[in-house]
């Protein structure tokens, strides 16, 4: 590799974009299983959901969504080469992925207390579409947590190479490309939040 | 990989002019064709671990009751014989090492889009393939569910299910990065003047290849998580106690499995579209439908899974569709093969290893296609379903159709990155042999299946003994025909005659290279400005 | 090697009103759930998380100024999730 | 079909023929072509290419409609026999075929319960197919017949069997270590000897306990006879010493009531040495059940 290409920033995007693709499905495959249990339980997927705290769904909602309105910025900032404005953006988007985190772990914590999780005695009891609600629930959302997370790793690592300057107003696809992935992670809750706490 | 370093001494090329040496100039570069050559040998090598385990089934099998093992232990070799043959064989198979080896030289690319991704798709590989062997030896012992890893059994039995469905989803996404990575490839990295219209066949078919890699992998991978939380945390998403439904699993399972036997054709059809002109002198006949059709096999195939379940108490009108559906995808194949054979049709055709083995491909996958035909209507699906009729397709698809392609890929493509050649007689010989074992073999498979045999069976009715036997047999013959060849191969790619320059007169930018190609693979970016068969604009005599 | 950088930066005003929009939108669909609505609902709450991630799509992750390839991939992905699921209710709804 | 009954095998057979024929026809000619092509234009005979024809709009034209056509009608043959099989026929007797690892049990309406699937000659059966733990499948070859039992399912496939006989069943959705040992046979008498066998009372069987352990599906894993299946004999178990592993640990235990019920209600507690822990809890085994089975387990020497 003896002379340097210049980099294909498009290339770059697009193959960002074919892994989002890759991503969407990996939930799609929960959301079929959804479409379909919820055509066959509807009257338990009601009751289920009401079960669930609309104000957390909704909380994390808007978290989500000001922590995507952040990242975008970040990409403008970068882009008109402010790069301390990027950097402080960046750490908001990265404090609402903490809020969120937060949240989701009051959440959780007060379901499984109440005998709510996976394989639990009660749901064993209780009639069957519940069980398979509150098992996709868990898994869902605890996909998308993960997602979170790696998404809160990857804009950190990001961050810390726009502080190094490594990522510029010149050279910004990296930071592009992560704020993509930020913001599938919240495309997938957009539709997790009505599907899941408000639904019937 | 030493032994490479060392006896491929005289080659020049890529293997020499990275500056580095050792193992780790191996597997931890980025050069695509290196990793190419990675993927080749892992993949042969479970090739080689696979077509053992086949080869001891139909020892059992060869007769009624116990002939070598007892049930537990052939479950778990089908099981096992599936897993390496289908996730770490025949998918990763010819898009990871010819795909990788070829393809960016066929476009005039100095690499692919993403090489350290492409780096990380073999390392995941690896990985992937570690996690699946362990699950062989520890825990419950080797899973027993066969490769389909239906619930309710899999979420119950007491073998290590978990991690062998655990490295099967990192081999997953090795394969979803080798697809993100060629699309972009093909998308960015063209040449000047290598338009759509003269990329050739097997690009083409890689491109058709990656997109199923990437729409349809993702579905899998989710649906092994699931098969993993039913085991360890007992969601119950599948268990028909707590509401859920195992039909659901079949759906999701075959959602990614149907496309991947088309990740698995496509290459091999791609393969075939290159020899079939070259060894005939004609540009290929019906390029536009060719390639248009492989497009059409990756789209049509997405929707044809429920195939797999017309008697697992679907609805009747989805076994409608689906039927329906499944008749569709045939067409486009109908057309390759057609155009296939119009290519000869007043060629200058000479026989030599590779059109051996892509001739035979042609036969073998039309066997096999034909014999889906039968899988794909619905009355006769019924009475074949779960029989050794469908382990007969599929052996004729998988192994008579990749296989022969990837063996052909093999003889035609390697000489040229490896500045050596085996030697012809024993080429054919050993194709010989393992044409009429393969047709012994799995001929007579599927004449059992219409009998009546059912599959992942270990014991039989006498009824079904002496069919066996001939089944048997023929699978020693195929063994004898696959050692020479392989052997053959080795030895000449190795120590064989120099191979140099353009022999078989191919007019794709491969051929266009020096022997072995260098690292950089162009000395200069190539200005294409001929078709990929245009045999007379290439200069080719 | 193709050169279409085309870069474009959308500015933070249209940003922000996007987010209000999203707000706005996240407002509606807790609203609609709590209407008389029956399946409806579904429907409905479905309808305006496509508007949501609609916005997201077109404006926080720039599809709106990309290059015409990339709409049509997301158009391929986006009906090859649509085609899963509908088969796979030719299955559920009639049995 | 006033009268004459369509059977399922006279539904199935001619799309098999259907199919075969057309593809055999295909392949002939593709494998004449090619070979044809090959022996004419080897480069011995043909040095140079007479032709760069690079494509024909007519062909491809030609040979894509002929094929759409061709698996059209294959589709319309396919789907109307698999009507055939699945619209019962008025009238049939219905039986219900309950599966699990690894033996069928027939149940018959009057609550006759039997190991091998008897019917009449000439009227059709429908079978309802059902599950008590994981997918099998349950399959004839003689009818063409096959349908999966899946557990909270209900599946039914018919037949009518016109000649008397035996004819195999089979499992064919692979359900464990012993699915190949899942196989029965359906035996078809004539109607006045079915309707007698049907009304017969369990005298066939000697002991109420052997037919509980049929009921309950033991029997697909145990033998009385002292021959070896997946799991032990139950012949001569009582009073005799077996080695087993407990809790990790092998011991060797006095095999007394206590053991049996044990070995019945609590399977893992102690696993017999060289046998696969895999015995499943029957669920719905009665206490009056039990004390029979375990009666009967006492005298088999
Ligand atoms: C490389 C892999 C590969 C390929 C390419 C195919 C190709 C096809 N397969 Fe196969 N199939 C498998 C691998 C493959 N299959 C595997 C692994 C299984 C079993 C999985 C398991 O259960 O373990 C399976 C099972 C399977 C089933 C389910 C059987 C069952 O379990 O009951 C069905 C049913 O429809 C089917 C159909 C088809 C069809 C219609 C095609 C078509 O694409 C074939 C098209 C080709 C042709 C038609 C031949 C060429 C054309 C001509 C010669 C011209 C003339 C043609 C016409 C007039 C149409 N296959
Ligand atoms: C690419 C895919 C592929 C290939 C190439 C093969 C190759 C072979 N397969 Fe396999 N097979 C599958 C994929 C494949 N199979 C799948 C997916 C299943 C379904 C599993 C399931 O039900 O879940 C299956 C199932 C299957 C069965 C059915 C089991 C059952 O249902 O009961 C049988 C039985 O005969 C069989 C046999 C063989 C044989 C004899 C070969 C032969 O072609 C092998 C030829 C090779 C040899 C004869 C050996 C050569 C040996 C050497 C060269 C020795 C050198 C060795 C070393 C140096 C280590 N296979
Ligand atoms: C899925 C197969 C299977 C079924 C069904 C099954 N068993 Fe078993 N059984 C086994 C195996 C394997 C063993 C030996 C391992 C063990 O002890 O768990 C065993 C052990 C036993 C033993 C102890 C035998 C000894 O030699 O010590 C008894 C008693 C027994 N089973 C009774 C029954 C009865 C009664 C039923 C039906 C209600 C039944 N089994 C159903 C597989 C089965
Ligand atoms: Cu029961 Cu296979
Ligand atoms: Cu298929």
């Amino acid at each position: 590799m003896s002379h340097e290409e210049p980099k294909d920033e498009v290339g770059a995007k697009l193959g960002m974009w074919l892994f989002l693709f890759t991503e969407l499905l990996l939930f799609g495959g929960l959301f079929i299983l959804y479409a379909v249990y919820l055509a066959r339980y509807p009257h338990e997927f009601a009751t289920a959901g009401h079960e669930l705290n609309v104000a957390f769904g909704a909380g994390n909602t808007v978290v989500l969504l000001t922590s995507s309105l952040f990242a975008a910025m970040a990409v403008t900032a970068i882009k008109r080469g402010e790069r301390g404005r990027a950097l402080a953006l960046l750490g908001g988007t990265l404090g609402c992925a903490m809020i969120f985190l937060a949240i989701k772990y009051l959440e959780w914590s007060a379901k499984i207390g109440h005998g709510i999780y996976p394989g639990s005695p009660k749901l064993a009891a209780g009639p069957p579409g519940e069980s398979v609600f509150f098992g996709l629930y868990y898994l869902t959302t605890g996909l998308h947590g993960i997602h979170v997370l790696i998404g809160g790793v990857l804009l950190s690592w990001i961050g810390a190479r726009v502080k190094g300057g490594s990522i510029h107003a010149g050279d910004n696809v990296a930071l592009e490309n992560g704020t993509l992935y930020w913001h599938l992670v919240d495309l997938v809750w957009i539709f997790i939040f009505p599907l899941y706490y408000l639904i019937l | 990989m030493s032994s490479v370093q060392t006896t491929t001494a005289a080659a020049g090329g890529f293997w020499r002019d990275s500056g580095k040496t050792g193992i780790g100039s191996w597997i931890f570069s980025t050069d695509h064709k290196r990793i190419g050559l990675l993927y080749l040998y892992s993949v042969l090598g479970f090739f080689l671990v696979g077509a053992t385990l086949g080869l001891l089934l139909r020892l059992e099998l060869m007769t009624p009751g116990r002939t070598i093992m007892g049930a537990t232990t052939y479950n778990a070799l089908f099981t096992v014989h599936g897993v390496v043959m289908i996730f770490l064989f025949i998918i990763p198979g010819i898009p990871a090492s010819f795909g990788n080896l070829v393809m960016p030289i066929q476009i005039g690319a100095r690499d692919v889009a993403f090489p350290r991704l492409n780096l990380l798709s073999w390392w995941l590989y690896a990985i992937g393939a570690l996690v699946v062997l362990t699950a062989l030896f520890t825990g419950g012992g080797a899973p027993d569910t066969g490769w389909t890893f239906y619930v309710p059994f899999s979420a119950r039995t007491g073998t290590n299910v978990s991690v062998a469905v655990f490295g099967v989803f990192i081999l997953g996404f090795s394969s979803i990065l080798t697809g993100i990575n060629f699309v972009t490839t093909i998308h960015r990295l063209r040449a000047e003047g290598m338009n759509w219209g003269r990329l050739p066949l097997f690009v083409w078919s890689l491109y058709a290849t990656a997109w199923v890699q990437i729409l349809a992998t993702p579905i899998i991978a989710i649906t092994l998580v699931l098969v993993i939380a039913e085991r360890v945390l007992g969601t119950g998403l599948f268990d028909p106690g707590r509401g859920g439904d195992p039909i659901m699993f079949q759906h999701l399972f075959w959602i990614y499995s149907h496309p991947a036997v088309y990740i698995m054709i496509l290459p091999a059809m791609g393969v075939v579209s290159e020899i079939i002109p070259v060894f005939s002198r004609k540009p290929i006949f019906g390029y536009k439908m060719i390639a248009f059709s492989s497009i059409a096999i990756a789209a049509a195939g997405s929707l044809v899974w429920g195939h797999h379940m017309y008697t697992s108490g679907m609805s009747d009108t989805a076994v409608m569709v689906f039927s329906f559906l499944t008749f569709i995808v045939a067409i486009p194949s109908a057309i390759k093969v057609f155009n296939w054979v119009s290519t000869l049709y007043r060629g200058s055709i000479s026989l030599e290893a590779p059109m051996l083995f892509a001739l035979s491909f042609v036969l073998l996958f039309s066997i096999g296609g034909l014999s889906g035909l039968i899988l794909g209507a619905a009355a006769t699906d019924v009475h074949v379903h779960d029989t050794h009729f469908v382990v007969g397709h599929f052996h004729y698809v998988m192994f008579g159709g990749t296989g022969f392609a990837f063996f052909g890929a093999a003889h035609y493509w390697l000489p040229k990155f490896y500045g050596r050649r085996y030697k012809e007689k024993p080429a054919l010989i050993g194709w010989a042999l393992m044409f009429v074992g393969f047709n012994v073999t799995y001929f007579t498979m599927q004449v059992l299946g219409i009998r009546g045999m059912p599959r992942r069976y270990y014991d039989y009715l006498p009824e079904f003994a002496p069919l066996n036997m001939v089944a048997t047999v023929g699978s020693w013959i195929l063994a004898a025909g696959l050692i020479i060849m392989i052997v053959n191969l080795w030895r000449g790619l190795f120590w064989g005659e120099p191979f140099q320059g353009n022999p078989w007169g191919g007019a794709t930018l491969e051929w266009s290279v020096p022997t072995p190609p260098p690292t950089e693979n162009f000395e200069e970016e190539p200005v294409v400005s001929h078709g990929p068969y245009d045999f007379k604009g290439a200069g080719v005599p | 090697m193709k050169t279409d950088n085309a870069e474009h930066i959308v500015d933070y005003r249209k940003l922000a009103a996007v987010w209000l929009a999203l707000l706005a939108l996240t407002t509606a669909t807790v609203v609609v759930s709590r209407l008389e609505l029956g399946a409806g609902k579904v429907w409905a709450a479905l309808a305006i998380a496509c508007l949501k991630s609609g916005l997201v799509i077109a404006f926080f992750m720039h599809m709106k100024y990309e290059t015409r390839l990339f709409r049509i991939i997301l158009f391929v992905a986006l009906v090859t999730l649509a085609i899963f699921i509908g088969l796979t209710f030719f299955d559920v709804l009639y049995r | 079909m006033d009268n004459q009954l369509l059977t399922t095998t006279q539904a199935v057979d001619p799309v098999f023929l259907f199919i075969f024929a057309a593809c055999l026809l295909l392949l002939i000619g593709i494998t004449a072509a090619m070979v044809w092509f090959v022996i004419r234009y080897h480069r011995s005979r043909a040095p140079e290419p007479t032709s760069q024809a690079e494509g024909s709009l007519w062909l491809e034209i030609a040979w894509t409609a002929l094929p759409t056509l061709l698996v059209l009608a294959m589709f319309y043959y396919g789907w109307s026999g698999y009507l055939t099989l699945r619209s019962v026929p008025p009238g049939a007797l219905p039986i219900t075929a309950v599966g699990r690892m690894w033996s069928w049990s027939f149940q018959y309406q009057n609550g006759k319960t039997s190991a091998k699937l008897y019917v009449p000659v000439g009227k059709p059966i429908q079978v309802n197919v059902e599950s008590r733990d994981v997918l099998h499948g349950f399959y004839i070859p003689a009818f063409r017949i096959k349908r999966d039992a899946v557990p909270g399912m209900k599946n039914h496939v018919w037949f009518v069997a016109t000649r008397p006989g035996s004819y195999d069943i089979f499992c064919s959705q692979y359900c464990g270590t012993s699915h190949s040992g899942m196989i029965s046979t359906v035996e078809a008498i004539p109607a006045d000897k079915f309707a007698a066998w049907l009304n017969e009372g369990p005298k066939g069987a000697p002991h109420p306990g052997l037919a509980l352990l049929e009921k309950h599906g033991c029997l697909g894993c145990h033998s009385v006879d002292g021959s070896q299946k997946v799991g032990p004999t139950l012949k001569g178990v009582f009073g005799s010493k077996v080695p087993v592993t407990r809790g990790g640990k092998p011991s060797v235990v006095l095999a007394d009531e206590a053991y049996l019920r044990e070995s019945i209600l609590a399977p893992t507690a102690a696993v017999v040495e060289g046998f696969p822990p895999i015995m499943p809890v029957t669920a719905d085994l009665s206490e009056a059940d039990l004390k029979v089975i375990v009666d009967y387990l006492k005298g088999l020497k």
